[in-house]
């Protein structure tokens, strides 16, 4: 593994704004101060952080329904995130997207996606554009557990073979989907992923060194030419499905105990090959976080709503039919 | 009883499992515990079983085309899709497959399927969870599409649907889970294709459906106030339609609007306009109007979402402008 | 020049593929010597190579997918959906991703997608190769619908379909495929929204679109020898649509017949008449006319389904009756 | 293996009607006498018939667009089949239907299939049905290898492992999906299969032997309650994808070659195992499907066109509404 101090240090300010991001979110969610469903993407940090780390504004991601996680590793602004969560004019998506629809076109950030399965089809059409212009970027879809089933998984696993596509099929197993255990066991997603013809491996999602070696090798085959890979990184789900389901049909000592061997961030701290962060870094990284996500929230809850015309714009580039 | 429509479904889901063991009840989370995000099928799993109620994975073609194919061959499968705007991700399965079944086998195919699904804007959800598909499924040969207001229509229609021997779309809009009403109890059975007078009226007729009558009658009884008499139209099923039981209430009042809260362009505000203008001709005195959402997707931001459905305040504009013809 | 749709469509991709080597041509066998099974990309793979002429496995929610992905971040794709039938399986892709990207990013997105796909009844190939599904399509915002009859318009339009840089679905009637007429030479690009007025006329308004745009005049040189002066107005695109041009020509008229291969509710003659009914009343002198295929699947057996395809008899009869009131 | 004289003389009658009747079908059709698009299923017919060998009415199939040889084999009579391939009122289904929708509910033919793909989710549908009424039926759908990269089947695969269903996927590969080589390797159809967690197995699908073994086990498994099974049965397109394909594209060398070695009528009758059947009983069975063919043929083109009323009958069981 070969990874600099500085991009040790990029790490763990990514997962820690997550963490940070998420935990605030859920609070000011839970005062009633933010619109729609928001999934919290706790404790699954240290994939979206591995994932992105070696990924430039170039490069592709499309994501999920459990998307902010996502947005942060791919170099998303914390404001302008903010302000699309609390869906205001000056959001990413002018509003009109929220959780579940949040995208960065300028970072690579193709959408987070309200339909499960939506996103690896777009993603495999960002490694088409790729390929064919020959540019060396890659494209990775974020995949659940539950998402893996769906039929359209399937198919781009199959367009990324048969057209030996720049794409990471990214697959995120915390084993729940809404509130069904998955019935797969473990290694069963990236077996199947395998048997449509790539290299596809199991990996400790917690473990972020584990997933940033498995990310750089995909990566790397990508650029290269080596067609798609299939990374199965099993974690565990901190929180309930959406926020407000307080997960009864866990078995509580379980996740109890996953809560505890399984924080991405301890097990990223406690690790030697982290010495170089000391605590004194840490400490300062954390400040900053903080300072930028209590302003981002200030701004975001403060700013102004889409106005009323804003309903109309966007349909299309231009368009003068008839918008009643 | 009053109960609200969530519990009216749950009941009659209740009802129709132990009346006739071949129904059985799938979809994903349906099983679960609480009975899905809605609560919707709680109960049933304790009481009949993982073998008539089945958890499936993420997967709507497999459940859609598997519920088609259990109904094919002798079950009665009450199939949830979770959301109408995952109708994108098993199409096929409705609209080639089990819609056609019983024309495209010559009368051999009997497909006695409910599929039951959310529908409706006004929950923050954006985009690709608050969609009102229902043109789209109205317009399919060889299925019924169902679309209750009120909690006795969901029971008296699910109890219909459930027993009826075609396939038939049932249509929840999420936010009227909540509100309460009167609900029969015991067997309760409304016929399809027969749309309901809500309020009576004589200046205007206002054909509506599922949560736009809730919007309708707001809009007649503040027009009433005005002097104005409207006549208020649940249409209940889209498919079969009512069409006489809207030409009659325009024969009477010779003004019409139809209020829909689907996307303008090939909506059923436009097919009740074509009727209108096609059959009802003779006695219409005004333009009619459609209020409908716009030809945009359905915004997150709840400011933007307020807008884009249908109100009361346009409903009466569309009315005033009628009368004022 | 002289020549089919077939040729135009093959002619327009061979110009807007050496005009701009973003755009590339996906799909099932679209890489195949003879370009596919009617022989519309014919030629491309020799010219221009696999990496941009790319043949997908028969996967139409990857292939849409993909290439809306592919639109969003740099090349311009031409995707083909063999039939239209086949939106079932890739409606997902369309209706909540391709259709939403620019409204729901805010204004982000750029799309510029064609997606090529084969419409209509006509074939005796059966209800799973033979709708004519428009009005679904028509209905999402987001895409633009383009529907040509004739070959000079196949080829104006897919020029424009091709640099605009919204998502377009370009649908090819496979009964229209062989016709020819005489289409422009050299870059040759027509507007959307633009209807065609093709026959002038000033008793009644004829409104068609596609193959029943040839139906339509049919009917109109038929209804001529009688006396009677139909205007025949080709809408060309569906999405968007020119309702001026209908509302201009139903003022001369003052009637109005809407031809329509699709299923009847929800349809375009539905919305059509909704249009004449809410922005024309003033000037319509009779009730309006759909004439549509009736509410059922399109039959396999040829001699049903030239029951069930509008023809110019239906439309006369339309016509006849509309004059008589 | 365990078969009986009767079943023996019994397969080679299917076999041997499919290959009569397809090749009358392509004669016919080449003199227009048959409308629509039809495939013909000549040399696929051990896979056909060793599937539906052990079936009863009471079990299940869902065919393709290649449904020809599917019916006969589980049973539909000849001269109905004509009857709806010509498209006529007392077809099976009333001419609605016609090749690519054919179907016969009566023995358990749950229709042909012109959206490929389209049936593995009706099979499994079928098969929830025999599970829930424990009644020991199995299903089962035939898809082809380029169907086999539709996600509707991945969906139906996955549901059958996770529901434990009575079905059997038997994927008919010959290589080619219209005038399109399958990119994948021979076995990777039943690779993917087994990695959705089901037993699955490559099967020689022109060997008659081979395949009822392979079907044998797998219907045994699902009648007794072991959940799915896949077989992948490689064999041959000896025509082109629809009547009227040259196949052009096809390497013809390889064609010829695979249509001498890999006949499955002529391996059947040079097998040591198929002696019990003298040439005397064959050219008795010969003549009789010759002339149920013929009779078939003569009595399905001079039928009655279904009357135009028809266009209006069926798309509900009764329905009072607009069909104009
Ligand atoms: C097509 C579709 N089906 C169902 C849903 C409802 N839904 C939203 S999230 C979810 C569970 C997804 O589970 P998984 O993929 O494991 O992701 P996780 O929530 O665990 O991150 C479901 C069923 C949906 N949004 N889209
Ligand atoms: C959803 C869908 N996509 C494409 C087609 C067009 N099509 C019909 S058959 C076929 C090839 C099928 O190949 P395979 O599954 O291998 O079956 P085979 O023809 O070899 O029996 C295609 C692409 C279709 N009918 N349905
Ligand atoms: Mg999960
Ligand atoms: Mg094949």
């Amino acid at each position: 593994m070969d990874i600099s101090p500085e991009k040790l240090a990029d790490a763990y300010r990514l997962m820690k704004t997550i963490r940070e991001f998420e935990e605030r979110m859920r609070s000011e969610y839970q005062q009633g101060k933010l619109p729609g469903f928001i999934h919290i993407y706790r404790n699954q940090e240290a994939i979206a952080v591995a994932a992105c780390l070696d990924m430039t504004n170039e490069d592709y991601i499309a994501s999920t329904h459990r998307g902010h996680g996502h947005c942060i590793a791919k170099g998303c602004e914390i404001e302008a995130m903010l302000l699309e969560l609390a869906c205001k004019e000056d959001g990413l998506c002018n509003g009109k997207g929220g959780s579940m629809h949040i995208a960065d076109m300028s970072k690579g950030m193709l959408g987070a996606n309200a339909i499960v399965g939506g996103g690896p089809p777009i993603a495999a059409g960002a490694a088409l554009t790729a390929k064919t212009l020959g540019n060396g970027a890659v494209s990775m879809a974020f995949i659940g557990d539950g998402a893996s089933d769906q039929g359209t998984v399937a198919e781009a696993l199959n367009l990324a073979v048969v057209l030996q596509l720049p794409m990471i099929f990214m697959y995120e197993n915390n084993r729940y989907a809404e509130f069904t255990r998955n019935p797969k066991p473990d290694g069963r997603i990236a077996e199947r992923a395998g048997a449509y013809g790539m290299p596809a491996e199991v990996v400790d999602g917690s473990d972020f060194y584990a997933m940033y070696d498995a990310c750089q090798r995909a990566i790397t085959r990508g650029r290269e030419g080596g067609g798609p890979t299939a990374i199965e990184a099993i974690c565990n789900r901190f929180y309930g499905h959406f926020e407000g389901d307080p997960q009864a049909y866990r078995d509580q000592d379980e996740l109890k105990q996953e809560r505890v061997d399984n924080d991405p961030l301890v097990r990223f701290l406690a690790d030697e090959r982290t010495a170089s962060l000391t605590a004194e870094m840490t400490s300062s990284i954390d400040a900053a976080i903080l300072a930028e996500i209590d302003r981002g929230f200030e701004v975001a809850l403060a700013a102004a709503d889409p106005t009323p015309d804003k309903l109309f714009t966007n349909v299309y580039i231009e368009y003068a039919g008839r918008l009643r | 009883m009053k109960m609200s429509i969530r519990e009216a479904i749950n009941q009659t889901l209740h009802e129709e499992m132990a009346r006739d063991d071949r129904v059985v009840v799938m979809g994903e989370d349906v099983a679960s515990d609480q009975g899905g995000v809605y609560g919707i099928t709680e109960g049933l799993t304790q009481k009949y079983g993982v073998r008539r109620v089945i958890d499936t994975p993420i997967t709507e073609s497999a459940i859609v085309g598997a519920a088609g194919g259990a109904a094919l061959t002798g079950l009665r499968p009450v199939a949830e899709l979770m959301f109408v705007d995952f109708l994108g991700v098993c199409l096929d399965q409705i609209l080639n497959q089990i819609a056609k079944f019983r024309y495209m086998f010559g009368g051999q195919a009997r497909t006695p399927l409910v599929i039951r699904t959310m529908i409706g804007a006004g929950t923050g959800t954006g985009p690709q969870h608050s969609q009102i598909l229902y043109p789209l499924l109205a317009a399919i040969p060889g299925i019924k599409v169902v679309y209750p207001a009120f909690p006795a229509d969901a029971k008296g229609l699910l109890t219909t649907a459930i027993r009826d021997d075609d396939p038939v779309i049932f249509c929840e809009h999420k936010a009227l889970y909540m509100d309460e009403c009167e609900v029969p109890e015991g067997e309760y059975l409304i016929p399809f294709g027969q749309a309901r007078t809500v309020v009576a009226g004589s200046d205007i007729t206002i054909v509506a459906m599922s949560r736009m009558v809730v919007i309708a009658e707001q809009a007649a009884a503040q027009l009433k106030e005005k002097g104005i008499s409207a006549e208020v139209i649940d249409l209940r099923t889209l498919s079969p339609l009512d069409e006489g039981a809207v030409l009659e209430s325009l024969a009477k009042t010779g003004r019409l609007v139809v209020v829909d809260e689907s996307n303008p362009y090939c909506s059923m505000a436009s097919e009740i306009a074509g009727l209108a203008v096609e059959r009802g001709f003779d006695t219409l005195d005004a333009p009619v109007r459609r209020v409908t959402a716009p030809h945009t997707p359905v915004p997150a931001t709840p400011c933007l979402e307020t807008e884009y459905v249908p109100n009361a305040a346009k409903v009466i504009a569309a009315v005033e402008e009628t009368l004022a013809y």
